[in-house]
């Protein structure tokens, strides 16, 4: 019971925050939808039984990409965009949305023919899959290199940032 | 039918992150502002990691929750570097409208 | 994961608790006629300068994209230093401290290079 | 949250009863600041409503029920109302996760029932706690930016801005109690905290039977880091910037008054309840005793046994709510970018050589076999 529960409480939080995203005019607004979605997914992850990607989901995204978010919006000071929160053009938008619309009739249609071929499968709720100690084990020996790719990706990133801020020598280029 | 609503399977994860994917679709394709362009693209890779979190619980397949955070990590990355790009033009020309940047075109 | 209905649970309580109070002291507090001056947002008394939308330095996402990225690599300290003796008991110590110990040196390649930049100065 | 009626009552209870503990604790706490202020300046403080004052926090709560409502019209409803409730809920759900006391056993209509001391234990205490405390920061984006003011909003950046900085400091320095530990559960650390001082030093198992084996003893820079961290995670003098009055008026909640505001105070001491709780947990031995739990817990039923180790808990944690008042009246504020290079150019390096220097000295102690 408790699985159906945090199902659909939790799902029904991001969908309605995902639409919240693309519909609502003002993008601080958007942003504040995009935290609840965030939480949102990370609930769902508590239902999947991986406490720990949840957590480090709340961390990362509700805890630091999207305060980012709120910052960069604060920082533009943005205006409502009113009516015309779409790009222009009927036609292209029309067509958008059909290739959108298809693209969900593909994944549902594939979904529901995973169901139908492997629909017995089931969990083994006891298996430690998700302990952090058997993912930690996994990460720092098969994924090893990929892990200090990472830490060169995260060297990479804020040089490369803050050389596009061009902040070098305070904050109003002196 | 009904039952399937209350037996939570592989499918309802499925089909919540496969919504989550096509509205973060839309958005990308549909919005204007770039910030909220930037919002879709996080919105279709959370979706990627709640479908690799459901591979994982229901294949009991620890790989998938290793590809989660390191496709948390890049992603937030990712969005740090889009952000800190769209500063950069906001400040170069007043204006987050995706179709005021046509003219970058080659 | 049984654990989260009372998270949802408390949380629900929380929030509960927390409108209640903010709707018994709109309740019960006093309504006053309200003047012009009185609605301008408080500014030490003297006329509104600028509206709240003013603009915000560039610090303040500078420190917020070196928070995500300092962040993450935390992050990916939990898991090894909860298997640090684990590895080290079955004789695998130096292998598992030098994993750790070129991605810490990544980190403190960048911190050193943050400062330097001066991209952590605030005037 | 329990298989029968009596299970899950006991458990609502409980969850009643650990919630109301931390917002009962607010008034207490205001009343030992402002007699603790007092008594630092050489003041009286409160003493005339009631014996030694302490009344006044009836009468403060009445005051505060019955001030005006008001709402500045710049301010954006929905965020303007949702921030003091929003500030309520990480603190509350964060000392939810800590154990207070070991778990207790209860007897009901024949059959036993099993009741942690705590509201949930997850397993992943840490990791939890930092991820629901990193929202914390979205009560002050929704009070700065939804009041309409901009010294709200300025107090709200720098707030959040202060706070991110810190939260690296603050995950940093926990990486050594790990690496020590093991675990990141909060019951699993209690558990090897208990007894003396004992560890394997390069292959000897050594015992120092006059200490505890608390995790100070083992983290000392751990937790000078960790308790400063936490000074600016709960915007604490003398990192209380976002509240600088000289400059910012209030900071993020210049715009409320009343009990909109009181809830911004039960978020705030809600945090250094917090605070304190994971500082007792994590380095001086959570609701164990120092010594003598043998022989008292031979000579006391398991139930009050819990309850004597939860009272343990609470002193533990009374004397950490002691020092974050005591260090408010004494030391003066940082300016701001003091704080910034504080929080990135000293206590993060530091916190990383000290997880180097754990890792270490880990290896050392534990590479018998090899």
């Amino acid at each position: 019971m408790a699985e159906v529960v945090i199902f659909y409480v939790f799902s029904a939080v991001t969908l309605f925050g995902a639409l919240g995203v693309i519909l609502h005019p003002n993008p601080i607004i958007c942003a504040l939808h995009l935290v609840a979605t965030m939480c949102g997914i990370a609930g769902l992850f508590f239902g999947l039984n991986a406490p720990f990607i949840a957590a480090v989901q709340l961390m990362v995204y509700a805890g630091a990409v999207m305060v980012l978010f709120l910052f960069v919006v604060m920082i533009f000071n943005l205006k409502q965009e009113g009516k015309h929160i779409f790009s222009p053009g009927q036609f292209t938008n029309g067509l958008k949305v059909l290739f959108g619309g298809m693209f969900a009739g593909l994944l549902l249609s594939s979904i529901l023919f995973k169901i139908n071929n492997f629909g017995y499968l089931t969990p083994d709720k006891a298996a430690p899959q998700f302990e952090v100690k058997n993912i930690a084990k996994v990460m720092f020996t098969d994924y090893v290199f990929s892990f200090e790719i990472l830490g060169l990706l995260l060297l990479v990133i804020p040089i490369g940032t803050v050389a596009l801020s061009r902040v070098r020598g305070g904050t109003h280029a002196k | 039918m009904l039952s399937n609503l209350f037996s939570i399977g592989i499918g309802h994860y499925l089909f919540v992150s496969g919504a989550l994917f096509v509205m973060g679709m839309l958005g990308v394709l549909l919005r204007k502002n770039i910030l909220v362009i930037l919002m879709s693209i996080e919105l279709m890779l959370n979706a990627v990691n709640v479908a690799f979190v459901t591979f994982a619980y229901y294949l009991n397949d620890v790989n998938g929750a290793v590809i989660v955070l390191f496709v948390i990590a890049i992603a937030a990355t990712e969005a740090a570097v889009g952000l800190a790009l769209v500063v950069l033009l906001y400040k170069n020309f007043k204006e987050v409208n995706i179709r005021f940047f046509e003219h970058l075109k080659g | 994961m049984d654990a989260i209905v009372p998270i949802l649970v408390l949380t629900l309580i929380v929030a509960t608790f927390g409108s209640l109070l903010v709707y018994v002291s709109s309740i019960l507090g006093p309504k006053k006629h309200a003047t012009h001056a009185k609605y301008m947002p408080y500014e030490c008394g003297l006329p509104g300068q600028e509206s709240s939308k003013t603009n915000v330095s560039v610090r303040y996402y500078l420190t917020a994209i070196l928070f995500i990225v300092f962040d993450i690599e935390i992050l990916f300290m939990y898991p090894w230093a909860l298997t640090y003796r684990e590895f080290v008991e079955a004789g695998h110590g130096a292998y598992i401290f030098w994993v750790m110990f070129v991605f810490i040196a990544l980190f403190v390649f960048g911190l050193v290079w943050e400062v330097r930049s001066k991209a952590l100065e605030w005037d | 949250m329990g298989s029968d009626l009596f299970e899950i009552s006991v458990n609502i209870g409980k969850m009643l009863g650990i919630f109301l503990l931390m917002v009962q604790m607010v008034p207490l706490l205001v009343w030992v600041e402002r007699r603790g202020s007092a008594f630092i300046q050489n003041r009286f403080g409160p003493n005339r409503v009631g014996p030694l004052g302490l009344t006044q926090l009836l009468a403060d709560a009445v005051k505060f029920l019955f001030k005006e409502e008001f709402r500045p019209p710049a301010s954006v409803a929905f965020l303007y109302y949702a921030a003091p409730v929003l500030a309520l809920i990480p603190g509350a759900l964060a000392f939810a996760s800590i154990p207070l006391a070991p778990p207790f056993e209860v007897t009901f209509n024949g059959q036993t029932y099993k009741f942690l001391f705590q509201v949930f234990d997850l397993g992943i205490g840490i990791v939890f706690v930092l991820g629901i405390s990193s929202l914390g920061a979205y009560a002050l984006l929704f009070a700065g930016w939804g009041s309409g003011n901009k010294y709200s909003l300025m107090g709200a950046l720098r707030a959040s801005a202060q706070m991110i900085s810190y939260e690296l400091a603050l995950g940093l320095s926990l990486v050594g109690i790990l690496l020590i530990f093991g675990t990141f559960s909060f019951s699993e650390m209690v558990e090897m905290q208990r007894g003396p001082l004992s560890f394997t030093f390069l292959g000897q198992p050594t015992t120092i039977s006059f200490l505890p084996n608390w995790g100070i003893f083992y983290q000392p820079l751990g937790f000078i880091l960790f308790f400063a961290a936490t000074f600016a995670e709960t915007n604490r003098a003398p990192f209380d910037l976002p509240e600088a009055e000289a400059e910012l008026v209030a900071g993020y909640h210049t715009e409320y008054g009343g009990l909109k505001m009181l809830m911004f105070y039960i978020g705030e001491y809600g945090h250094m309840m917090v605070a304190s709780a994971l500082a007792t947990t994590f380095y001086f031995g959570g609701y164990e005793l120092p010594f003598g739990s043998e022989s008292l817990q031979q000579s006391f039923s398991p139930l009050a046994y819990s309850f004597i180790l939860f009272g343990c808990f609470l002193t533990k944690v009374l004397v950490f709510l002691w020092i974050f008042i005591w260090v408010r009246w004494t030391l003066p504020r940082f300016r701001y970018d003091q704080l910034m290079d504080l929080g990135w150019k000293t206590m993060l390096p530091w916190a990383l050589f000290n997880t180097v220097l754990t890792a270490v000295v880990v290896v050392l102690f534990h590479s018998s076999g090899s």
